[in-house]
């Protein structure tokens, strides 16, 4: 969490005794309630439980093909989805789960949909990498490195050309920066001033790809927007609240008219790449100092210590999270599998 | 009616969309001020401004991609290609983006999206600016492709490819852009999946589209001549393509020729001989003969590239060998 | 005869080739450290060390690109892309340099290339990750694709692709890289451009490669307790394809069934089929019969998918639809 | 001319009395002779009258397809290539013949080529777009955008690999660093520290596009090699001297095995992109203003005002080249033209 935001809280809650039911103004944008820190808290675990379930499920061969889990990164969705509206645009790669999680996207019908079932998000159609739900604009789940980036510049555009103040965030790796789409839509947004919110998940890694070795210019990428002349900001992705702030400072500038903006987020996956990935390229003393930072240890540490919350209440969170997880594989176990003949459905419009 | 050439039946149509619909606009390489490299979009730029007239760096797969995003986000896009070889580098964005984002959501998302691009060899500019991948894209469910060969079809068919709510690759041959016709008064449509027959005959059918069409028409004039009959069909549509009206045909005549300007090997040809041996093989009083281009990049020299192109007495010689026509 | 598994083939062609000439080297994503997406190249950057084993950025068009220039420079670079469909990506730099850059030079220069990658649906990967593009590339002049679908293909043709001075596509069926099957003990080599049929039979010629063998054999089987003796052959090598063979087959069983495990429309079996109905239309009892699988991008779902893919059960109907066998 | 340079001149060539028999020690990089700069004047004497020549036989129809003119530039071409050594490989986009020249291909062929002659460097397949000379290790001559850069990276790679102290210099223009392919080459030329050179000839255009239309980040490219970790310089193209001494010097640190390197030469094209193009879409004032530093009026006025040459030995220069792009002319017209079977020659080796 950020110095001014520790501030922040110290001021407002300061004396714990003030209890629970005390508004904490937290925020550069306003206030944020303790609810809403729960609610962050909620779906955090809600995503980590999810994928948990993701995995015993993979080996039980409910769900199959590629499978990338985002346990250790939840802080960035949950932050990131915060700051949106309804009306803004969500594009992501294949480890979509969490912040289609986050974007609220129905948890029985996400899960159903890595079950390859006919009430999934894509009928059964897209499988895990491509998660969609068009209500919530949340544009997929993209499995090709790099190819969602030019997809989200034309979403953006849609929205700028319509006159809305609605943005685009567009999420994508480390690994996805060397691919030739990443300089051509950075170009594209900077030039044609898209309200378009280039969000980098940096987790260190692409597959067994450690940054540094693919990668010139070093392990921090936000200074490479400068020579797009687009804004960047860099913040701890194992901070939710860090990440919400920084999220929200971009967005309210971008729909004021600002263009394109940069974020890094440093983040970790505990596990690895995909379900086949015993991700022995890395050090276990490496993931160990990341897990330390677990932000689903030291947030709610950090709203028990500030008084923000109760231990009963994060556990009726934590319940009610596993609840809905549950809720979401049987929902998945016992939907309708769709019949071959649906193979040519959806084709065209 | 008047006579308009392709060039000119073509920006009548993006001008009509222009003007008809504030959510189209168009997209590509010095398609503004420059007026487009083969001059299709030449005064647009004055005319609707650079908000709808949008010059794009050289970036084919990120403006290609754009193009999805905005017809995603409700617009109508209409991108131009300098040339269809260049969307070989926007090539995962058109396959993997443009031709599956529909299915991939389960059918949520919508892709109202045209793509022109000039196509074809002829010109002298070699192995990398003479090439036909709507042959290619032909193939990828998801995709319409559009190849007209008239100015009644040009802006017929434009008409229908910017109305259709899925992507549409609109090839436009390079060697015709001049090519003068008729385009009636009144508003009409060409809708796609329907090819043409251009001439009726009873004895072969012969069939092509784009730059091989004036092969076939002249072709079918001398065969007139010898008292043969050929009834001259134009694919027009790719995909879907129109298989009812080539079995039709071949039930008729018995003799079915393709023609295609682009490469002999695979391609689009390959797919119509072969369906048709099985779809039509009971009326078939021969193999359905294929002619294209030489297997070979194509070169610069002028000589070797004429070489290359069938050219009408390749079609003569054919007939004659296999249906002694 | 040791019995490897394709994986263990294509590794030893590998090593071999690593050992036998200090010019090759190989380079791809993580085909180091990682090991490789189907662990083909795992402990070979051990042996041989980040030179010769060379990690790449996710930047094939790139890389695609320095293995051509590489090549061109006298090496002979070995290229692992992760999936097909990744080529896509790089499509411009396989279709327009590898496959040009000796012809527009006018024979100046050499391009002893191979790319390496996995090809083919049937593990739930969806609409981008299934795809079959190697029927595309068998199109292009200037490529050689080969396709093999037994360990001893495999060894003996990576052999030659490596010897080979062209850009040499080396398709890998992603679903058989566990298959097991004897290798000979001496040096042995599969020429580029020859099919094997690897059964013979008198009353009709089944074709395909890749993930198609397996079921085609299998359909020999069922066929021979029919008392239908059938002749099998794997194309295995696409560009050049041996029309020889199949000819030969034909003028033999005098009937012919493609099969394909990418998309029925277009592919390499359109050219197989049209080319056999013109070639040996004298001795085909009917027309080429054409199985492959559905025109539509490739669902993630197992039931979708699996119906989607050609079986036995849709071989055999056809075969007796067509041919009453 | 940089600063120093001219300071350097003065120096050793002092009072022009001194006269022409003078040595003029005037790079950073070892002395250069009068007959270096004589040769340097031919060399763009010649790129600019084989230029003029084309024109006349497009007018003609003698050069059909595509001919991209190199009038303007050609400072850039010779000042490069008088800072490699022969077994240096070169790369270059479509609007290739200066450099092509300039590296010492065979000026007969070279017109040969654009006649689609059997004679050409190619063979009559490549044509204006395609000039190839292996044996001068000149690679092309490459028709799409920004697909040369992968093939360079690949040639230097080469080298690097084989211990030899050869490097690579690929052109490009502005607007192909608008292609992914830009990005990708000089993230990988840096993380495997190749001996590759790119030079960036900005012309300002990119056919119809001027920079400031298209590229996000300004007029000046050479700050974006920065977020790459490669050491860039910019020069003026419309400087011989600056340009060979600029190149020079890269090259220099690159076969210390210094990576990298990246040259932006601001420049300008005075017709229009190919012969198709009346260049409507700039100013006349625009192109009189980079006319009036044309390279072939200061170049020859400076070794005059500095008494390294005289009016008779330029006058010479100028009629030896003039009489070779003649004789090539007549070469090209006489030469046997390919027959229509040779179209499946090169095909494979
Ligand atoms: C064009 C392309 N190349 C390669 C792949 C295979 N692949 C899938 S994910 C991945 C690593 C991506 O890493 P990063 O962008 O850092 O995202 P992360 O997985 O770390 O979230 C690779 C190489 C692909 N899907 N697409
Ligand atoms: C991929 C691709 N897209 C578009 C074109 C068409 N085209 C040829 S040259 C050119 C302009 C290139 O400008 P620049 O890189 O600045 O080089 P210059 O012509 O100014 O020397 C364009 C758009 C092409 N050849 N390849
Ligand atoms: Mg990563
Ligand atoms: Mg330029």
């Amino acid at each position: 969490m950020s110095a001014e935001l520790q501030q922040a809280v110290q001021e407002t809650v300061g004396d714990p005794a003030v209890g629970p039911a005390a508004e904490a103004r937290v925020s550069l944008n306003g206030p944020v309630s303790r609810q809403e820190m729960l609610a962050l808290y909620r779906q955090m675990h809600l995503i980590r439980r999810f994928e948990e379930a993701c995995a015993e499920n993979y080996a039980k061969g409910n769900i199959r093909g590629f499978l990338h889990l985002y346990i250790g990164q939840e802080a960035v969705a949950a932050g990131t989805m915060a700051a949106l509206k309804p009306g803004d645009y969500v594009v992501t790669h294949y480890r979509d789960h969490g912040q289609a999680l986050a974007r609220g996207v129905d948890t029985n019908r996400a899960m159903a949909e890595l079950f390859g079932r006919k009430t999934g998000l894509s009928k059964g159609k897209g499988g895990s990498m491509h998660l969609f739900d068009v209500a919530r604009r949340f544009m997929g789940g993209h499995a090709i490195v790099g190819g969602q980036l030019p997809l989200a510049a034309g979403l953006s555009l849609s929205c700028l050309y319509k006159g809305t103040d609605d943005i685009t965030l567009v999420f994508f790796g480390d690994g996805a920066v060397n691919q030739g789409t990443f300089h051509e839509t950075m170009n594209l947004a900077a030039v044609w001033k898209l309200p378009l919110l280039f969000f980098l998940e940096n987790n260190l890694y692409g597959m067994g790809s450690s940054v540094d070795n693919v990668r010139a210019g070093g392990m921090d990428f936000y200074p490479i927007a400068d020579s797009y002349g687009i804004d960047s900001a860099h913040v701890d992705g194992m901070d939710v609240m860090a990440v919400r702030e920084a999220t929200m400072n971009a967005v309210d500038r971008m729909r004021a008219g600002g263009g394109p903006r940069f974020i890094e987020a440093k983040t970790f996956r505990y596990v690895g790449h995909s379900m086949a990935d015993p991700a022995r390229y890395r050090e276990d003393s490496e993931l160990a100092s990341w897990m330390a930072r677990d932000p689903l240890k030291t947030f709610p540490k950090m709203l028990l210590d500030r008084g923000l919350a109760t231990e009963p209440e994060l556990q009726a969170v934590r319940e009610s999270a596993d609840q809905e997880v549950e809720t979401a594989v049987r929902f998945a176990e016992r939907s309708e599998k769709p019949s071959p003949e649906e193979l040519f459905d959806d084709i065209y419009a | 009616m008047p006579t308009l050439t392709i060039r000119e039946a073509i920006r009548t149509g993006l001008v009509e969309a222009l003007d008809g619909d504030p959510n189209v606009f168009l997209m590509g390489e010095d398609i503004g001020a420059y007026g487009g490299a083969y001059a299709v979009t030449s005064g647009l730029l004055e005319k609707y401004g650079p908000e709808r007239v949008r010059d794009t760096p050289i970036s084919e797969a990120s403006f290609i991609g754009a193009g999805v995003g905005a017809a995603a986000g409700g617009l109508r896009p209409i991108v131009e290609l300098m040339s269809i070889s260049f969307a070989l580098v926007g090539f995962d964005q058109i396959v993997n983006m443009a031709a599956n984002l529909r299915y991939m959501s389960g059918g949520q998302i919508k892709v109202p999206l045209v793509i022109r691009a000039p196509t074809g060899a002829g010109m002298q500019l070699a192995a990398t600016h003479s090439q036909s991948f709507e042959t290619w894209l032909a193939e990828v469910p998801g995709l319409r492709v559009a190849a007209p060969s008239t100015p009644h079809d040009a802006l017929g068919m434009l008409r229908s490819s910017i109305k259709e709510d899925n992507p549409v690759i609109f090839a436009e041959s390079a060697g015709l852009y001049g090519l003068r016709g008729e385009t009636p008064d009144g508003y009409y449509e060409v809708p796609l999946g329907s090819a043409r027959v251009r001439r009726e005959g009873d004895d072969v059918t012969l069939i092509s589209y784009g730059h091989g069409m004036p092969i076939l028409e002249e072709c079918a004039e001398v065969l007139g001549e010898r008292g043969v009959s050929a009834e001259v069909i134009d694919l027009r549509s790719l995909s879907p393509m129109d298989f009812g009206a080539l079995n039709e045909s071949v039930h008729k005549t018995g003799r079915a020729l393709t023609l295609d300007t682009a490469r002999r090997t695979g391609g689009i040809m390959a797919e119509v001989a072969s369906t048709l041996q099985e779809e039509a093989s009971d009326w078939l009083d021969g193999p359905v003969v294929r002619i294209g281009a030489g297997d070979a990049p194509w070169p610069y020299n002028r000589e070797m590239e004429q070489g290359s192109l069938p050219q009408l007495p390749d079609v003569l010689d054919a007939l004659s060998k296999t249906y002694s026509l």
